[in-house]
């Protein structure tokens, strides 16, 4: 399941990127995330209920964050199980300097197994998308909130 | 097969109801026809910890004229709606979309209520209440307010129905008259949700369409109402190829759904085909008079 | 039996109805032993994965659980049982009861949980923790096969299971090709199919320490292969396990199999002790019971300019999923056997490679492997047709074989059968030259009707033993034990799940003894109670276990004759048994009279062995060859892309019918599925081996108002093979359907430029091919 | 959960579980095996049964939410011994193979004549949409239920 896009922030990359890494931001910032410990070099282990109207599934799992080159890019990758099924998934975020501020590009793949593959799978590329926006529409929040203090 | 344990209570009044969701926030789960819910739970993939069953909540059941509007109980199961007299004479798109729901046991049991607040993007009555313009009515901690239905269907199984909140009935005005309606849909073959669907409302003026109220579903993340096509038919001829003009841009700016059924391409496709034959099919029988 | 009282021929009401529409028929499920455990198994949510490691504390310390087992538990149990002969060489990795150390397909089984309650067991299930890590896919047939794929098996290089080739016919494919005007190829896809039963699989095991026997209830269509195969898996002596098949909800060639959960049942029933029960929920049944089909082939066609085919080259994947069950590589070979068709073919070369896939198993499903053979060649036949712009009708009587037995290019030998004989009358019934008329006044108004038929030859009541595919077991048995009363107890070896037999068996006998219906009673599925038997399915449950039960009251009329002769003091051949009498010269005895009198035994001649019974095993010398042509009218609505059946008549030879109302039952119930195949079914998984049409909401199952009326005929051309000149009919409809739907939806769209459309011939498959067409056209304008 | 159900016309008060499906509650609470279950998703329609004379999927329905309302299940239906003419029509007519989806069809059949829906062929195959046969190709099932539609008229 591919999961592309992009995102506009109004802070310059270098004001923008390192609050990409920051965990405390991240917890905020993906949707249902209630806990990310960082384990090991650039390993967290989370807790993240995700899932869509009444149905929801507690995944547990790790965030790994790697190939940081700074301010430009870096890869992030997750991977959770529930009860519900596991998921898997990888992308590269890359910064872009706009005149406005930066521009975000995010490519990934997400693979989901388990239950919620086999009944949900005409739902499932929304939910991804849907994850993906409300990820970067929080961190726009996030990240305009504290440049204007 | 097997839901996970949970607390069942069955409030006497609206306001118990309100208040025990109240106190459970998210671990609690209405419950009304069971057609959305008791699925969710055997699958396992919603684990409540409390189910509010509404059953005594009788007056939620209700389908009455008032006036110049019909007030439909959220808990009027499908079965009742499609049967309901005043229904049929006022609001005769209620009823025929009603008959296109599931089978005959889903359409037995399941609710409007229920089905509207899981807010399946390939659910029949969406598309109804955007055609209708129905109004929702939400009773919460803060009490009673009123949500329009194009406000109403928010996202993919997320309606405006917020975590405390019980949809308690729906509001339909009588479509200004002369009215033609028909709702077409083309069913997924083994889940029998629509792959796409359009419900139609016009108001004709002689050879012309006065008012034209249109709802698609199947087709994007929501439920929607595809302005242009509307904008298009209004003050339009009624003849098959202006209609079907105006009915092409039915998938425009609608980010289209795509799944192992059917592509976006043909999706879109459907979009428009089932609009222009929900538009005919409603200005034929309001001109043949036929039921 | 004098004037036409006899019950054979006749549409009787079937005697399993009483129970069935009372709610009092017993299924597995509705099998209750006190102190029954429930088991709830857990399955691997990753198509390919190894497995680091299984945490089971937790849910064996949860309340109401008594044990909780993985695969290191299990590896002294045998592998799943393979029986095939064709092909001769596959690999054949084993096929665990539990994964041991590695999954290879979405639903394999990982570890069992038993308890008090299903609520407990179901609970406690997600409390066992499985470390999985995640291995690289190979989902799709081609993509296993490519070089750098990930292999799953170790020991085995590659995904290739067997490399097959059969060629044969008076040309090669060289000969056939040079003395061909036009070579056609065409890519055809037969997906996977999920055959449904409405009956989920269920298994309740039962061990008795005092015995040291295991009584195990499973719903099978092979009640005897399975006590033999599970007693294989769990060493243990065939005479400690007992298998019952009670009332079987269907089984399509679904529960034509053994499964691990039939050996995990009886291993945990002795155990722990306790009596258990699995009952399959319908998310299981879609990931790990067999599927059906899953071929992709290339097909080449030589042929003449006036039609006539000179040789047929077909080069296939067959998709098997990731291990063996019983007869997972014999269906492509079968497929091979039946490539001739209904016709004359002078070449037939078949290629097949069996590639593992992470994906469940395929197997028999109705059909097994013949409706493949039958759409590739009626899809052929109306390709070549349209090629040469001639009516299909045309092509096809120019290709049928000339004389009988026909002895095909691949080794067969085609009994009796005047093919024309059913497309001729399908030509008449349903006035083809009228409908191609109808056809024309339609199209010139823009209308596409689409008028298809297929003419098939299937291979049925499967026996003899040596021709086999599945290496052996081609022969089925009967008991005959009548009661001093003179009622009737036929045991067969069959075991019917819905196609009536104990009913259809009763006629036999009651007509060949001269009985009522109801003093004759019709068991199966017993393995205690009845002799050896191979089971239902290729549709031989007439040709093989009819003609069995025929063979046993010969031996008993015999047996009986001689000592109504006795006791009316004559010879034996002076004795004639008519209408349920001995007449003798001077006297007659009434059939109960003897039956009493061999077992009082008191004037028993000297000798003469009491008792009034006989078991007949039978072996037909060869296969039966039913045959038959279905035409089938469409319209298509060119912006919709769906489709009206607006006409399906079958025409059905199947040899002597026993009971014509069970025979359309059969029909219907084949019709339905091969329109299934044609129009609505499709198993999808996707690249990482994930199920996408895991439940019933989106595996488009067929339902009532989906379906036409069907208009089924009839011809009768009996079989020479067995006397009761019956072939078989339980696949025909799947068989015959599919081709013929297909055929009409693609002459439906011909006039727009459209050669070819894969199955399932879905909405969004049909508008879509239509756009393209369009395209292609005002490309080429 | 105390509930009293009415069922096949007897009182039969129990204490289950909240959770507890009204399929299993008729199977493994009463022993009533008639009715089945063919699936997990309110799909197949072999668990119909008639509450207050309706046909419903009691795979979709908690028993809890039945507490004081009147269940028909396929074992009560015949009436002291002779079969209701529409599971006599099945019989007759060949309506079933191996029986699994029998019981719930008979009950969908039985509402659908009794609310006057089995008018002709089209309006009792959309009128079967809940139940799934995977055995008859539904056309002897279609004939049944016209002919005993035919015979109560």
């Amino acid at each position: 399941m591919k999961i592309t896009g992009s995102a506009d922030l109004a802070p310059a990359p270098e004001d923008v990127f390192p609050r990409l890494l920051d965990p405390a931001v991240l917890i905020r910032c993906i949707p249902g995330c209630e806990k990310m410990e960082l384990v090991s070099e650039g390993v967290y282990s989370t807790l993240v209920r995700a899932g869509v109207g009444p149905v929801k599934g507690e995944f547990v799992g790790e965030v790994t964050l790697s190939d940081v080159v700074d301010r430009e890019s870096y890869r992030m990758a997750v991977a959770g199980k529930s009860a519900v099924g596991h998921a898997n998934g990888a992308a590269t975020i890359k910064l872009e300097a706009t005149e406005s501020g930066t521009r975000i590009h995010y490519a990934g793949d997400a693979q989901v197994a388990g239950l919620i593959a086999s009944v949900g799978s005409r739902l499932l590329q929304s939910v991804a998308n849907k994850i993906a926006r409300d990820f970067f529409k929080s961190l726009a929040v996030e990240v305009a909130a504290e440049s204007s203090t | 097969m097997i839901p996970t344990s949970f607390d069942y209570v069955a409030p006497e009044s609206l306001d118990e109801a309100v208040a025990l969701l109240q106190k459970h926030g998210d671990d609690a789960k209405v419950l009304t026809g069971g057609q959305s819910l008791i699925p969710l739970l055997r699958l396992r993939l919603a684990r409540p910890g409390v189910v509010v069953d509404l059953r005594k909540l009788s007056d939620l059941g209700r389908i009455e004229s008032a006036g110049e509007a019909l007030e439909i109980g959220a808990a009027a199961t499908h079965a009742e709606v499609m049967n309901s007299a005043a229904a049929l004479e006022k609001c005769p798109l209620l009823s025929e979309t009603a008959g296109e729901i599931g089978d005959v046991q889903v359409r037995n049991t399941g609710t409007i209520g229920g089905s509207l607040v899981h807010a399946d993007p390939a659910a029949d009555w969406p598309a109804a209440m955007l055609a209708l313009g129905a109004t929702m009515v939400l009773s919460g901690p803060q009490g009673e307010r009123a949500v329009a239905a194009e406000d109403f269907f928010v996202g993919l199984l997320e309606s405006a129905a917020q975590p405390g909140e019980i949809l308690t009935g729906i509001r339909v005005t009588v479509p200004r008259q002369p009215a033609a309606r028909a709702y077409r849909k083309l069913a997924q073959s083994a889940s029998g949700f629509a792959l796409a669907g359009a419900a139609v409302q016009l108001a004709l003026d002689g050879d012309t369409i006065a008012e034209a109220r249109i709802g698609i579903t199947g087709v994007a993340e929501h439920a929607y109402r595809p302005r242009e096509v509307e904008a298009a038919l209004t003050g339009g001829a009624l003849d098959a190829s202006s209609v079907e003009t105006a009915c092409a841009s039915a998938a425009e700016g609608v980010e289209v759904l795509e799944d192992i059924h059917a592509g976006a391409a043909y999706r879109g496709h459907l979009a428009s085909v089932l609009t222009k034959r929900a538009v005919l099919a409603a200005i034929e029988r309001a001109h043949g008079h036929a039921s | 039996m004098s004037g036409d009282t006899s019950y054979i021929g006749k549409p009787v009401r079937r005697k399993e109805d009483r129970r069935m529409i009372q709610g009092l028929a017993t299924y597995v499920e509705d099998v209750d032993l006190p102190g029954l455990h429930h088991v709830a198994i857990l399955r691997s949510p990753f198509a390919h994965a190894r497995i680091d490691g299984i945490r089971r504390e937790a849910a064996l310390a949860f309340e109401g659980v008594v044990d909780v087992i993985t695969g290191e538990d299990t590896t002294h149990i045998g592998t799943v049982p393979r029986s095939t002969v064709l092909p001769e060489e596959v690999n054949s990795p084993r096929t665990p009861v539990l994964a041991e150390g590695k999954v290879r397909f979405a639903g394999e089984p990982v570890a069992a949980v038993v308890a008090t309650s299903k609520e407990a067991a179901r609970d406690a299930l997600e409390l066992v923790e499985v470390d999985y890590d995640p291995l690289p896919v190979a989902s799709e047939p081609e993509a296993a096969l490519a070089d750098g794929a990930p292999v799953l098996h170790e020991g085995i290089d590659d995904n290739l299971a067997f490399d097959w080739t059969l060629a044969g016919g008076e040309l090669t494919w060289g000969d056939a090709r040079e003395r061909a005007d036009r070579v056609i190829e065409q890519r055809l896809v037969h997906q996977r199919l999920a055959p449904i039963a409405m009956e989920p699989r269920g298994v309740v095991a039962r061990f008795d320490p005092g015995t040291e026997e295991t009584t195990l209830w499973t719903s099978t269509q092979i009640p005897h292969f399975v006590r033999t195969f599970v007693a294989i898996m769990l060493s243990i002596p065939e005479t400690k396990l007992r298998v019952i098949a009670p009332d079987v909800g269907g089984g399509f060639g679904s529960k034509l199999n053994v499964y691990r959960e039939e050996a995990l049942l009886c291993f945990l029933a002795r155990r722990t002790g306790k009596p258990v029960k699995w009952i399959e929920r319908r998310s299981e049944n879609f990931q790990s019971t067999i599927h059906g089909r899953g071929q992709t082939g290339d097909v080449q066609v030589a042929v003449t300019s006036d039609g006539k085919i000179l040789g047929i080259h077909y080069d296939v994947l067959a998709d098997l999923g990731a291990y063996h069950q019983l007869l997972t590589p014999a269906m492509p070979a079968i497929t091979g056997l039946m490539l001739s068709g209904a016709y004359a073919i002078p070449h037939i070369t078949i290629h097949v490679r069996g590639v593992f896939t992470n994906r469940m198993s395929t197997d028999a499903y109705r059909g097994a492997g013949r409706p493949e053979a039958t759409y590739v060649v009626e899809r052929v036949a109306d390709l070549v047709a349209a090629e040469l712009d001639m009516d299909p009708v045309e092509l096809r009587q120019r290709n049928f074989p000339s004389e009988f037995p026909y002895e095909t290019a691949t080794g067969l030998t085609y009994d009796s059968g005047d093919y024309v004989k059913a497309l001729n009358k399908a030509i008449e019934v349903g006035e083809y030259a009228g409908l191609r008329a109808q056809q024309a006044e339609a199209r010139a108004e823009g209308r596409l009707v689409g008028i298809g038929l297929s003419s098939y030859v299937e291979i049925c009541a499967l026996g003899p033993s040596s021709a086999m595919p599945s290496g052996g077991f081609g022969w089925d048995s009967a008991t005959v034990q009548v009661h001093p009363t003179g009622s009737v107890s036929v045991l067969t070896g069959v075991s019917p799940h819905g196609q009536g037999q104990e009913t259809s068996f009763a006629q036999i006998a009651a007509d060949k003894l001269g009985l009522d219906l109801d003093q004759v009673e019709v068991k199966h599925g017993d393995t205690h109670a009845v002799q050896y038997g191979v089971g239902t399915f290729g549709s031989r449950g007439i040709a093989v276990g009819g003609v069995a039960l025929y063979r046993a009251l010969e031996q008993v009329i015999d047996k009986a004759t001689r000592l109504a002769a006795a006791l009316l003091e004559t010879e034996a051949d002076q004795v004639r048994f008519e209408g349920g009498v001995f007449h003798g010269p001077d006297g007659a005895l009434a059939f109960g009279e003897v039956a009493f009198a061999a077992h009082v035994a008191k004037d028993l001649p000297p000798g003469f062995e009491p008792g009034l019974r006989a078991t007949a095993f039978y072996e037909p010398e060869n296969f039966t060859f039913p045959f038959g042509t279905h035409l089938c009218v469409v319209e298509v609505d060119p912006e919709l892309g769906t489709i009206d059946i607006q006409r399906f008549l079958a025409v059905d030879d199947c040899g002597k019918v026993v009971n014509p109302m069970l025979v359309d039952g059969q029909i219907h119930g084949g019709i339905a599925q091969g329109l299934g195949q044609a129009l609505l079914e499709r198993v999808v998984y996707d690249d990482a081996g994930q199920l996408l049409t895991g439940t019933l909401m989106d595996y488009a199952v067929p339902k009532a108002h989906q379906l036409p009326r069907f208009q089924t005929e009839r011809t009768e051309t009996p079989s020479p093979v067995n006397p009761l000149g019956a072939k078989g009919v339980g696949e025909a409809g799947t068989i015959g359907a599919t081709p013929a739907v297909v055929n009409a939806v693609v002459d439906a769209l011909r006039p727009l430029g459209v050669r070819h459309l894969d199955m399932p011939l879905t909405p969004d498959r049909i508008w879509t091919a239509i756009q393209a067409a369009e395209r292609s056209k005002v490309g080429a304008r | 959960m105390e509930i009293t159900v009415s069922v096949n016309g007897k009182p039969e008060r129990r204490d289950v579980e909240p959770r507890l499906l009204l399929c299993y509650f008729l199977r493994d609470v009463l022993g009533l095996t008639g009715t089945h279950v063919g699936c997990e998703t309110s799909l197949c329609g072999a668990c119909t049964v008639l509450v207050d004379g309706k046909a419903v999927k009691s795979c979709t329905r908690l028993a809890v939410q039945c507490d004081g309302q009147e269940v028909t299940t396929i074992e009560g239906l015949a009436r002291n011994g002779e079969l209701h003419p529409m599971q006599a029509a099945f019989r007759e007519h060949h309506g079933l193979q191996c029986g699994f989806c029998t019981p719930g069809m008979i009950l969908a059949a039985v509402d659908l004549v009794d609310s006057g829906e089995a008018r002709d062929e089209t309006a009792v195959r959309h009128g079967l949409e809940g139940n799934l046969c995977r055995c008859t190709g539904y056309q002897n099932i279609v004939t049944a239920v016209l002919e005993a539609a035919g015979s109560s008229s």
